[in-house]
């Protein structure tokens, strides 16, 4: 099945039988170099916190994840918008590729951050109002990649999703905003509250450069999951011509009595 | 464009599989077209599509002068449909059914009571709730239903099954009156003998294709049906 | 002018058959007011009443059997459209969308205040709360039952088509009005005890919360409708 | 007692409706009996009777020996009863249904198997869902779980209906194969002229009871149809 | 002994077809568990965790998230067989009601139980619980969770044939488990806080529970399939 798809693909000038290009390999290779840098000032040579000590350094990967999904998510927004004005598939892909990408750096936010919690609190979670919404976000977008999973039309489906894709994002301001008015309403600053400010120069370098490197790294692996859902489905529309071959057979008078 | 319907390789697509495989069909304005094939050829499907309820994924398509491949809704106010389902809430009652659907499709109340009357709903039935009516008896509140909204296009998926004698002239004659009244009639049926005294012309579908006129039957249709082209 | 009256117009229609279809069926009220009563004295079982723990929480309590009853009512209502080709049979009419959505949702506020109107009488009972501050729950409870209905309407009409609604409808629907959830809760608490800020901030976030997921709704009932 | 059959003076009540308002029948083994009569007569009420799924509020009922006022459980696992509705899981595949009901009946796998076989359901469809088969397909999956449990009495409710020219030759074979073999058959339909050929016997019922054989068609059945009583 | 032994076999008949639905539905689980999931997440919202109620709290919301994820489960489960006449081809079938009875109670127990081990999970790392006590535990959740499934699979099958099936069953379902509710959570308090007493009769109030409705069920199906 692979090599036929790649056989017939190949055929066709200038259509893409891999989901790397020049372009990504260069994207790769500064957000790998970010990374580095990244690490080596994030695990070595930024100082440890005053209160937090060496735990401090969980936060070069926490907050760019959290960042990274937030761009992923928006980037749905968009091309949800954007597949219901246009109607291609190129918003529906992007969209739900981005969904997945998101999807998949907030559970390493989430993840990170009880490991954190585990390491500073003694506790894996805590009812921080913003932590139970993080839970309900990260859900939310479970349940957009739920109803992807239906098979479906793709038109239907894709319509599904950028329908979900729309109504989801103006919850994640809303949640946060709410979250935010509760604590401030009665309670004094939180954990989350009290220790991002007082960063130190090598801190900040630190943090920038990890942010950078989370936002590469999520268009890096956005620019292949598309291009992954293009082959994909480019793979099907040649099951299709087979499958119409076999279909418009079915009425051929030797096939006798089918159902 | 004089034709009511035009398809050209019309590919739809259930799901993944395609249940339409490259349609060709012109039907003209007060023809009565009969669809006939084996089970699972795609007369359903076929009549979706012209409904615009079922999207093309290839191909072309223009009904009622509207192109369905870029504004489906245009059409779907102006076709009827009767399908295998019945499109009528359950729990409301016969009349309360009528009287919503006539409004819906902005006729009167008196036309929903005029439809119930026309496909001959005996007014003992008219306080049920529809899930009390006997197979026979839903068909014809569907029929009814789908009546009501003067439809210029009408499809119809097996009109007869169901439905006794006296339904089964009732639905004939409400073909012809509608054809005659410039209204244009689609259906698929199984029951060749009635269906083909009753349409104008008719087409073979099978495999998700149109048999070429000349083409025999299928196997699976013993009798090479009489087609009465005009 | 006329496209206008025909939205509103068709949105009447449609939430008039809604109530005469509630009516008919017997059902949701009939049931769904029992099966809310039955979630608050789980509630307060499973919390043992004796250590305060259900007096505090009145209000968190109240609007977490209000989601779940919600979650019930869209599930019938959406149920109902979709047996029988009742879809197709709304995409053919000739209905506008925007109306539609707008009825399903007037249907669906008016039988949800009926049944927290009902509920508010069991908590007072059951959980023996004084009521102060009337006129800011009668927003909170206004706007919160408008935001759920708006969005719960344009899940419920997704998941409507999808053998596997039942499960489908809570999984994409709560997570969504948790804010409203939240607000609603801190909005009531601030009424009952009085705290010191003022509760009308909630309220109004509410308010911007139904009116977001109105526009939205009205909007994307369209494509919803006709190609989902 | 020989009659497979016999019904006398049988009332039955759906809701608080008599759907059957005193029936007198006797049917005999080995006979294919068809019922015909108008919308709402009464037809699929009275095999809801035979097959003891409906009860009778007054009148006698023995069914294969088994007086159903008493205990209508032993005549259930004897009886075949296609009726309106598919009786089919609608996730599972085809043949993970035939297995299923196969088995339930105390039939083999292979039984099932054969059963699909013997009503033409193609190999292709065999692990689609029920819910993406067309109505025919579905209509012909239904009939091999019924026959794949052998029972010595056929209670079919329109059994023509949906079905291709093929599929409609089929079942008048397995009917008369059936009897032939000394099971017995009861079926409904609407389509008189097949219906008739196949029935060695056909009585009419109107407004829930049996119209007397030498009186004429009631008026909504205006052709009268020919009686080859035995 | 024939009909012993058709009664098992009719039970594994049915169970492996549940179960099967199960996997090609691809629902059940994969949409019931988050939906718990979230429903322990909305619990949060409501008791506001700063005041240490959500500690105490625990074993309550954890079985009432049970209970209100065994309504969904059940009302999947029976609302197939209702779907196009399936009860009626169980009642020709010839299957033993009381095997049938036993089938749908082994999958929902299997089912639930799957549910219940990744809500321990869930609240293990939320609620941040320590887990004492163990062999207690699994007793109060097997014998608890087979006493939903049995009170469960009558109602269930009962409201299935009705029209308003959605609302009626928590309606029916809910008051009939309370006494799960309550056992089980004061058993899995006892075994969580080492609370002086033991937990056991609280296994073994459940587990007579279990052990009656099941005896019940059996020859209660009979009837309820036949002449409902
Ligand atoms: C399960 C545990 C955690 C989760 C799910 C979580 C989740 C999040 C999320 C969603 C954000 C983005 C907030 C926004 O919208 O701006 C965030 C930011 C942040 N988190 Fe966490 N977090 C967790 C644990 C922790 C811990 C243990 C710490 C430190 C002790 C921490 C420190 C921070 C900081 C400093 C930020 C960025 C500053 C801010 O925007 O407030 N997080 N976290
Ligand atoms: N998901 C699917 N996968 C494969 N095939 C499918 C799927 N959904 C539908 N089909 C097939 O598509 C076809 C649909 O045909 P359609 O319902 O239009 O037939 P029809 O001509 O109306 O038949 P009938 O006379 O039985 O009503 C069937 O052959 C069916 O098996
Ligand atoms: N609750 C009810 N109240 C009044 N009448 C009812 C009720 N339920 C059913 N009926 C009537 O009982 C009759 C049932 O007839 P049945 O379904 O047996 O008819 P049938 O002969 O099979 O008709 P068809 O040919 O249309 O299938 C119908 O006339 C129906 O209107
Ligand atoms: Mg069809
Ligand atoms: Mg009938």
């Amino acid at each position: 099945m692979t090599t036929t798809k790649t056989e017939s693909l190949s055929t066709v000038p200038a259509a893409p039988t891999g989901t790397g290009s020049r372009g990504t390999r260069v994207l790769g290779a500064v957000a790998l170099l970010f990374l580095v840098i990244a690490v080596a000032y994030g695990l070595l040579i930024s100082p440890p916190d005053a209160q937090l000590g060496n735990t401090i350094r969980i936060i070069y990967m926490h907050v760019p994840t959290v960042m990274a999904a937030y761009l992923a998510f928006l980037i749905t927004a968009v091309s949800s918008g954007m597949y219901l004005w246009k109607r291609t598939e190129f918003w529906d892909l992007l969209g739900s590729s981005a969904a997945e990408i998101g999807v998949l750096f907030f559970a390493v936010t989430i993840v990170d951050g009880a490991l954190w919690g585990k390491v500073t609190w003694g506790v894996f979670w805590r009812w921080e109002p913003r932590l139970t919404t993080s839970a309900v976000l990260l859900i939310m977008y479970i349940g957009y990649l739920a109803v992807r999973a239906i098979p479906a039309d793709p038109k239907t489906r894709a319509t599904r999703c950028a329908i979900i894709g729309l109504v989801a994002v103006v919850n994640i301001p809303i949640v946060h905003k709410a979250v935010d008015w509760w604590r401030g309403l009665h309670q004094g600053k939180t954990v989350l509250g009290t220790i991002d400010p007082e960063m130190g120069g090598t801190q900040l370098f630190a943090m920038y450069s990890a942010l950078v490197a989370g936002i590469l790294v999520c268009v890096w692996l956005l620019i292949h999951r598309f291009r992954a859902g293009f082959l994909a489905e480019r793979a099907s529309d040649l099951g299709l011509d087979q499958a119409l071959e076999e279909r418009r057979l079915e009425s051929s008078p030797a096939q006798g009595a089918d159902s | 464009m004089s034709a009511i319907v035009h398809l050209h390789s019309a590919v739809a697509l259930i799901g993944r599989f395609p249940a339409l495989a490259g349609v060709d069909l012109d039907v003209d304005p007060g023809e009565i077209l009969l669809l006939r094939g084996p089970n699972g050829a795609g007369k359903t499907t076929l009549l979706g599509v012209c409904a615009g309820l079922i999207g093309l994924s290839s191909g072309e398509a223009v009904v009622l002068g509207e192109d369905l491949t870029s504004h489906r809704r245009a059409v779907r106010r102006r076709v009827g449909l009767l399908g295998h389902d019945s499109f009528l809430y359950q729990d409301l009652s016969v009349v309360e059914n009528l009287d919503f659907w006539s409004r819906a499709a902005a006729a009167t109340v008196a036309d929903g009571r005029a439809a119930l009357d026309r496909l001959g709903v005996a007014s003992r039935l008219f306080e049920l709730p529809v899930h009390a009516l006997s197979a026979g008896q839903r068909r014809r509140v569907s029929f009814a239903a789908m009546i009501c909204r003067r439809p210029e296009l009408w499809l119809l998926d097996e009109p007869h099954a169901g439905l006794d004698s006296a339904g089964r002239d009732l639905v004939d004659g409400l073909m012809q009156e509608a054809a005659a009244s410039g209204a244009t009639v689609m259906f698929a049926s199984h029951e060749l003998d009635r269906a083909e005294n009753v349409a104008h012309r008719a087409v073979t579908i099978s495999g998700g294709v149109i048999l070429p006129a000349s083409q025999p039957e299928p196997a699976s249709q013993p009798e090479p049906a009489s087609q009465p082209e005009p | 002018m006329t496209q206008t009256r025909g939205v509103f117009g068709d949105a009447l229609l449609i939430a008039r058959k809604d109530l005469l279809l509630e009516r008919r069926a017997k059902i949701g009220l009939g049931q769904v007011i029992p099966f809310a009563i039955l979630v608050l004295l789980l509630f307060a079982f499973a919390l043992d009443p004796d250590r305060g723990v259900l007096k505090q929480a009145t209000p968190g309590l109240f609007w977490v059997t209000v989601l779940f009853s919600s979650v019930l009512t869209l599930q019938r209502s959406f149920g109902l459209e979709a047996e029988d080709g009742i879809l197709e049979a709304l995409r053919l009419s000739g209905l506008s969308p925007a109306g539609i959505y707008l009825g399903k949702v007037t249907a669906l506020t008016i039988e949800l205040l009926l049944l927290e109107a009902v509920l508010v009488l069991g908590v007072a009972v059951l959980y023996d709360t004084e009521f102060l501050g009337i006129p800011l729950l009668l927003a909170i409870a206004v706007t919160a039952t408008l935001g759920i209905s708006a969005a719960g309407a344009v899940y419920g009409a997704l998941a409507a088509r999808l053998r596997s609604r039942e499960t489908l409808l809570p999984l994409l629907l709560l997570p969504l009005l948790a804010p409203v959830l939240i607000a609603a809760t801190r909005g009531c608490e601030v009424s009952l005890q009085r705290e010191a800020m003022s509760g009308w901030p909630w309220a109004a976030l509410l308010g911007i919360f139904a009116l977001v997921y109105l526009t939205l709704g009205s909007f994307l009932f369209r494509p919803l409708l006709e190609d989902a």
